[in-house]
């Protein structure tokens, strides 16, 4: 009851906290740290902590844009394409003598022109998002090969180091990259939570009829959306471009799970209407320390899919089971709860 | 005319796919009146209303607002010009705060950032006009069916326009509730705006509506000052007939020896320790306050949900259902309170949806047969005389009523041996209403077990021979003398007190 | 056989010139990538010669169904002849044999089909071309130490590249240890795994990159965990692979002969397909593998 | 109105016919193949249509299953590994001397555990179809990876011809394959139509609530559906093994997209309720004439991707635009009107 009427006593605040899914995916990540730093002693050192907030990265720009797009009710399964399209783009022009920060302005402008697409289709014409960002799956990373022909192209010497040290380089140790991705995910956090133009984002995933009969421009909001998960994913395939100083088709390929599975993992809905960028922040974090933890403990390759999968359902079923009944806050005050009777 | 006409509407026609909704119709509306719209279910109500809305455009004809021609071509626009509209089915955003869905669209705000302070205290300011008990920070999707309702018409209050449109707001309101809705709607008539109103409920126009015009099959008949006239007139003007007296006479033939249902101490998730039978040829009516759990325990004893304990016998055979199939076997089913959310397939056809209790019946071996299918719904259709363009059609073209009358058909497609209703004749017409009443009747004399569920007062205590009121999960009393079976008694019981 | 050469010499020419109309087509798999371009210039160049025409298709991905398909189209259009490098051993065998049989010459480059008909096999096995990395990279790290394997594992080809290393390791150092990483076949991934790889065991002297993912992957990995001391063995001569030979990111690459697979391919095929040959061809043909390093790096830009 | 009182005047017929969605797919594959046809004549010989029918028929298993997944408001992720899992499980036991209809069978009952498992975590536990499937694709391919090391297991010599004969055969010049493949479509389509049992998939699909309320036993409906699917996709994975002799853990990577993208051109919807293995049909059909055709044109192979994407996108369109309103026969229906008037 107190929960349904708001007010917030002290025992509130702990079930707030635990009823909040961020909360238990941070246990998760808490427990499997342990456990792999008991085994592996060398996991929590600094360098691998830097290429774990590497690896971080790049893939949480795509998350963060899956968040969103999942939030609408929608989806995105071209978000890795675009990065690779969009990051052998920008080679492409640096290496016909285009200077590179004209050529990363290209690239956002051709990500913003495949956001349109995407946005268009599902808005105006109607067409399935899964659908039409699986076509465009193929369309853009075929871009990519034609472009490339095949051949990954190698920028040695092309790219200024100002453009490097954005994926490079480090400010007090702190990797630029995963400097530039947090920034990108706490402002995209405040505005989704806070922000008057993001909450319509909420309110068409969760009934898209009522946001039409309250004068929400519902086609708008998801070419806005749309368009902005193109160009995170544009940001990312310039950011690897300047990381492995090579343009290459094969970039993120399967991105798109790595990015939907965060976003889920984080507590965003398939239904629409529910999510967070902190969750998939979380989210991304877990799936890149299992992804480290399972080369550190010399887990043979062979199994490597097969755990990463074990894992994916084992965490979103723990999370859901602990939230099941949604009064609560889940597992752990269900457990509170047991100690005071 | 003295006063200022706010809208008015001259030779609309709406022409769907099928159907013809509506055919040169016209309607004015004063400033600062109540307005009642009343007609058979499909007479058109609601279409008309989404046209002014903006939902969709008319076939033909115009619209004038305060003498301008308008065109509202979305909610938006109709909105900026000043009307308001709570949609006869609910469409509200489970997923967040009631102050959230009151002020969809229109969030107060500092520059680009929610004001969420003043939201929540905006939020509880309206909604103290109807005297809510739950927070503006509640998620609706924790709301019961008629809290959800009032955020609905919280929603259009706010939005201080100068039409305001309720399509049925009240068909999912308990009494206190509607009480709580006239008053908010007298004191913004007080504030010189008009009230277009919907419903089939004839006490509901004479308390607040100070005209009424009547729609016929698509057809405008006529409107008539309130005052002047009383209920006969209008369902004559509705119906074309009279309708003599509104409920079917009471039993005469109730066998107190044999017992159709017998329950003992059935718990569940909101209620405990429910005991009651059910005697051959009556109708037993469950009253009380929505949320008193009278659905749950009905859904649990047939296995829907979950019980937790307790016996049910049905013909003095004890039962134990595993889930719903063993009830429906048994000849035990439940027609739903939540017709959009639980009755209906929206995007089948009229005859899939009558077919889907009891594909046995309209199938040999594993084989549908499309032929019996057709003709079970034909069959029901007829019965009920269901107004339908063609069984093919999908069920989301027909009006609620008819949807209603769709689902009964449905379950009484299983030759049930008991029937449980809940709220069945939510949004149907008088004329509907009264069939429905009867049919319940004629069931209940052919010795069908017949339970039924009402938060309208007149209609528990018109339609049932024995009336049970539920108080907070458990029965709080039981009431068959006619003389006892007052508004008063029934209320008392229903707030928990003794009568 | 004489029958067929007055076929050819119609207007008395020479049987080493075709007609134009004559098709002869390279089927290769992941075909998106650098490597298969060399062989076809090596095919079209041997084309030119004979004055047919020569055509290059495959499938971006290495899926075994999808490969199949491509090679019954290919047969469809009835060319007089196919080289084909396979994406998995067995799986092309019958619709080789179904090609031979219905009269259209075949053989197998870079990947074999070794329980087809197909005329002849010309490669350095992936397997062997294995041996010749271990070879190199051993001394490198005198014999000892842990080598780090970067590779898209499930790959055919690259499996067997690496069964090939460790064989020869097993057999002359068996004191160098494996770790075997996995590429996922995405850059990104494989560049995480590889610097996981590298923290769990600083101990690692040597990365032998086995296909061209890694070859970006691993580099960029060592540089990120500024374990610059690393040997960095590379295989294929993408551009990118050779221009960080040159920049010191990679030591080395193994380098295979492409062009001669191409160009022998047609070779064999024309003389196949003309009889101009009444011994039968060789049923393998070594085209060579060679380690590319710093100083021989320019020769094997193309040109 | 001829229409409403369910007459069926010729005119009527017409139109029913131009409504059905599998016209439209039938009028875009006539099209293309005419097209293609014209510029390389050698397309439509016998054994090029061979190809295809092979091409389609593993595939094609896939594919009913995805549409089985759509309708009832679900999707499958994991049919790809799947098929590769179980394809590799037989290859296994026969290498280890299990007699080939024995380890048939074998993998038969893995298939059904997965589509219990997967069954189970969406209908009892409640978790999204999307993640449980996802989990289970790297699940099973992990297993196969397992079960291979990594490197393909060849048969030749181990499979009876009796078994080989089922994938490479023919019987009066068809493949067997493809009769298997279709005999199979041809069932589940009449089932799909005409059973009871399935019209519930229909209405799960439609509204999972009214379903629970019509006494429809919805965990059942969706747990057999999702053994259905993996059953198929073993089917697949068996055939394929007698296909190409080996055992592969790469078999069907990234067929789910495919069969995904042959029931949505068929006209089954993501939203559940609506579908039919005949669109779906027709769907893989197309889609595999647009891959041959790539081929046959000598269309140059940075390019596939590409043209890919870009044709679904344009199927589905067209399929949509031309569908828009219900009402009527679709774009051909619209023509009609028009000349009468
Ligand atoms: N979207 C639609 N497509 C086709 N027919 C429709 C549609 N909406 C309404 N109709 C038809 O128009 C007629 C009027 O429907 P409407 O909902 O306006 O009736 P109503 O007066 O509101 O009835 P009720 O009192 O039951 O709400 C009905 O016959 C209905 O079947
Ligand atoms: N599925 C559910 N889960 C949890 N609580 C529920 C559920 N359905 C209803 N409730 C709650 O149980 C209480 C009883 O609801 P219910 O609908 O049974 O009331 P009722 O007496 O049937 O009134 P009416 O049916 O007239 O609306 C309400 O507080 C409602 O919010
Ligand atoms: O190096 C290999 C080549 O030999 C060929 O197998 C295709 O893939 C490349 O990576
Ligand atoms: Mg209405
Ligand atoms: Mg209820």
């Amino acid at each position: 009851m107190s929960v349904k009427n708001g007010k917030t006593t002290g025992r509130n605040l702990v079930k707030k906290f635990f009823a909040q899914r961020e909360t238990s995916v941070l246990i998760i990540i808490l427990i499997a740290v342990a456990i792999v730093q008991i085994i592996q002693p060398k996991f929590l050192n600094v360098s691998n902590l830097k290429s774990i907030a590497l690896s971080v990265s790049t893939d949480g720009l795509l998350s963060i844009g899956l968040c969103l797009a999942l939030i609408l009710g929608g989806i995105e399964l071209s978000v890795g394409g675009v990065a690779a399209m969009t990051c052998v783009l920008t080679g492409y022009l640096c290496l016909a003598g285009v200077n590179v920060w004209a050529a990363c302005l290209v690239s956002v402008l051709a990500g913003v022109a495949v956001g349109l697409f995407n946005g268009l289709m599902i808005s105006k014409v109607g067409l399935p998002p899964f659908i039409v960002t699986l076509g465009m799956m193929n369309l853009s990373r075929g871009v990519a090969y034609i472009l490339t022909k095949g051949s990954p192209l190698s920028l040695s010497g092309y790219l200024p180091d100002s453009f490097r040290f954005l994926a490079t380089g480090e400010v007090l140790g702190i990797p630029m990259l995963f400097i530039i991705f947090v920034v990108i995910a706490v402002v995209a956090h405040i505005f989704l939570m806070k922000s008057n133009v993001c909450r319509n984002i909420f309110y068409v995933g969760s009934n898209e009829d009522a946001a039409k009969h309250s004068a929400i421009n519902v086609d708008r909001v998801k070419i806005g959306v749309y368009v902005t998960v193109s160009v995170l994913a544009t940001l990312s395939g310039i950011l690897s471009l300047g990381r492995f100083n090579v343009a290459t088709p094969e970039l993120s390929v399967g991105a798109e799970t790595t990015a939907i599975s965060a976003a889920v993992i984080g507590g965003t809905s398939f239904t629409g209407g529910v999510g967070s960028i902190s969750g998939t922040f979380l989210g991304i974090v877990l799936l890149k320390v299992v992804n480290s933890a399972l080369v550190m403990l010399n887990v043979s390759v062979y199994w490597q899919d097969f755990v990463q999968g074990a894992i994916l359902v084992l965490a979103v079923t723990m999370d859901y089971v602990t939230h099941k009944d949604k009064s609560n806050g889940g597992i752990i005050c269900a457990l509170l709860n047991k100690v005071r009777k | 005319m003295n006063r200022e006409m706010l809208l008015e509407i001259k030779k609309v026609t709406k022409q769907f796919p099928g159907t013809k909704a509506l055919d040169n119709v016209q309607l004015s509306v004063e400033r600062g009146e109540v307005h009642a719209l009343c007609g058979e279910n499909g007479a058109g109500k609601s279409t008309l209303m989404n046209i002014i809305g903006g939902l969709y455009p008319p076939t033909d004809g115009e619209l004038f607002f305060e003498g301008k021609k308008i065109a509202p071509k979305n909610p938006g626009e109709a909105q900026k010009i000043g009307i308001g509209f709570v949609h006869q089915e609910l469409s509200l955003c489970p997923h967040l705060t009631v102050a959230e869905n009151i002020y969809i669209g229109r969030l107060p705000h500092k520059g680009d950032m929610i004001d969420f302070p003043k939201l929540w205290e905006n939020a509880d300011e309206v909604l103290s006009r109807f005297g809510a008990n739950f927070s503006s920070k509640t998620k609706v999707s924790d709301l019961t069916v008629s809290e959800q309702q009032l955020v609905e018409i919280a929603k259009s209050v706010s939005l201080d326009c100068k039409l305001l449109i309720l399509d049925e707001p009240t068909s999912s309101l308990t009494d206190k509730e509607t009480r709580k809705l006239f008053e908010v709607v007298r004191s913004l008539k007080q504030e010189n705006i008009s009230i277009l109103f919907i419903s089939h409920r004839m006490p509901e126009i004479f308390a607040i509506c100070d005209r009424v015009s009547v729609f016929k099959d698509g057809r405008y008949v006529c409107t008539m000052n309130v005052p002047e006239i009383n209920a006969d007139d209008i369902i004559r003007a509705m119906v074309g007939r009279e309708l003599g007296n509104l409920y079917p006479p009471k039993s005469s033939c109730i066998d107190k020896t044999t017992e159709l249902l017998k329950v003992e101490n059935l718990s569940g998730k909101i209620f405990k320790d429910v005991s009651f039978e059910l005697y051959k040829g009556e109708i037993l009516g469950f009253a009380g306050l929505v949320g008193a759990g009278r659905s749950e325990i009905m859904t649990a004893l047939c296995g829907i949900d979950k019980k937790t304990s307790g016996t049910v016998w049905v013909n003095g055979k004890a039962q134990s259902f595993k889930n719903y199939r063993d009830a429906v076997d048994q000849g035990v089913c439940y027609l739903t309170e939540d017709r959009k959310k639980q009755g209906l397939y929206l995007d089948m056809s009229i005859k899939s949806n009558m077919a889907s209790a009891n594909l046995k019946a309209v199938s040999k071996g594993i084989w549908l047969q499309e032929k019996l299918e057709k003709r079970l719904a034909d069959e029901y259709v007829k019965r009920l005389s269901i107004k339908v363009a063609g069984i093919e059609y999908p069920i989301s073209s027909l009006s609620g009523g008819n949807q209603q009358k769709c689902l009964l058909g449905k379950w009484l497609s299983i030759k049930p041996k008991i029937i449980i209703v809940d709220e069945p004749t939510r949004g149907i017409d008088v004329g509907a209403k009264l069939e429905i009443h009867n049919l319940l009747r004629t069931l209940a004399d052919e010795g069908v077990g017949v339970i039924m569920i009402s938060s309208e007062l007149p209609e528990v205590m018109g339609v049932s021979d024995r009336v049970i009121v539920v108080h907070e999960g458990h029965l709080s009393g039981e009431i068959s003398e006619d003389d006892m079976m007052t508004e008063e008694n029934i209320m008392r019981l229903a707030s928990g007190e003794a009568v | 056989q004489g029958k067929a050469n007055e076929e050819n010499d119609g207007e008395g020419t020479s049987p080493l010139v075709g007609d134009s109309s004559e098709e002869y087509y390279m089927i290769s798999f992941l075909s998106g990538i650098d490597y298969w371009k060399t062989c076809y210039t090596g095919m079209e160049d041997a084309a030119k010669l004979y004055g047919v025409s020569a055509q290059y298709t495959g499938q971006t991905d290495s899926d075994v169904a999808g490969q199949v398909s491509v090679l019954e189209q290919v047969i469809a259009k009835q060319p007089k002849g196919i080289a084909i490098s396979c994406v998995n051993s067995t799986a092309l065998a019958d619709t080789i044999n179904s090609a031979i049989d219905q009269g259209i010459q075949v053989v197998t480059f870079d990947s074999d089909s070794p329980t087809s008909n197909r005329a002849s096999y010309l490669s350095t096995g992936n397997e062997e071309a294995g041996q010749k990395a271990a070879e190199y990279l051993a001394p490198q790290i005198n014999n000892k130490g842990k080598v780090a394997i970067l590779y898209t594992v499930g790959t055919e080809n690259a499996e067997a590249r690496v069964a090939g290393f460790k064989a020869w390791c097993a057999e002359n150092a068996p004191g160098i240890e494996f770790v075997e990483v996995n590429d996922a076949g995405d850059t990104t991934t494989a560049t995480d795994n590889m610097a996981a790889a590298l923290q769990a065991n600083n101990d690692i002297s040597a990365v032998f990159c086995v296909d061209g993912i890694a070859g970006t992957a691993g580099p960029t990995a060592v540089k990120e965990a500024s374990k610059s001391d690393l040997k960095v063995l590379a295989f294929d001569v993408d551009k990118t692979v050779l221009d960080m030979i040159k920049s010191g990111d990679i030591d080395a690459t193994v380098a295979q002969g492409q062009y001669n697979m191409g160009y022998w391919s047609m070779v064999m095929l024309y003389t196949q397909a003309h009889n101009l040959s009444n011994a039968a061809l060789p049923g393998f043909v070594d085209t060579g593998v060679t380690i590319v390093t710093k100083d021989t790096v320019d020769d094997y830009y193309v040109k």
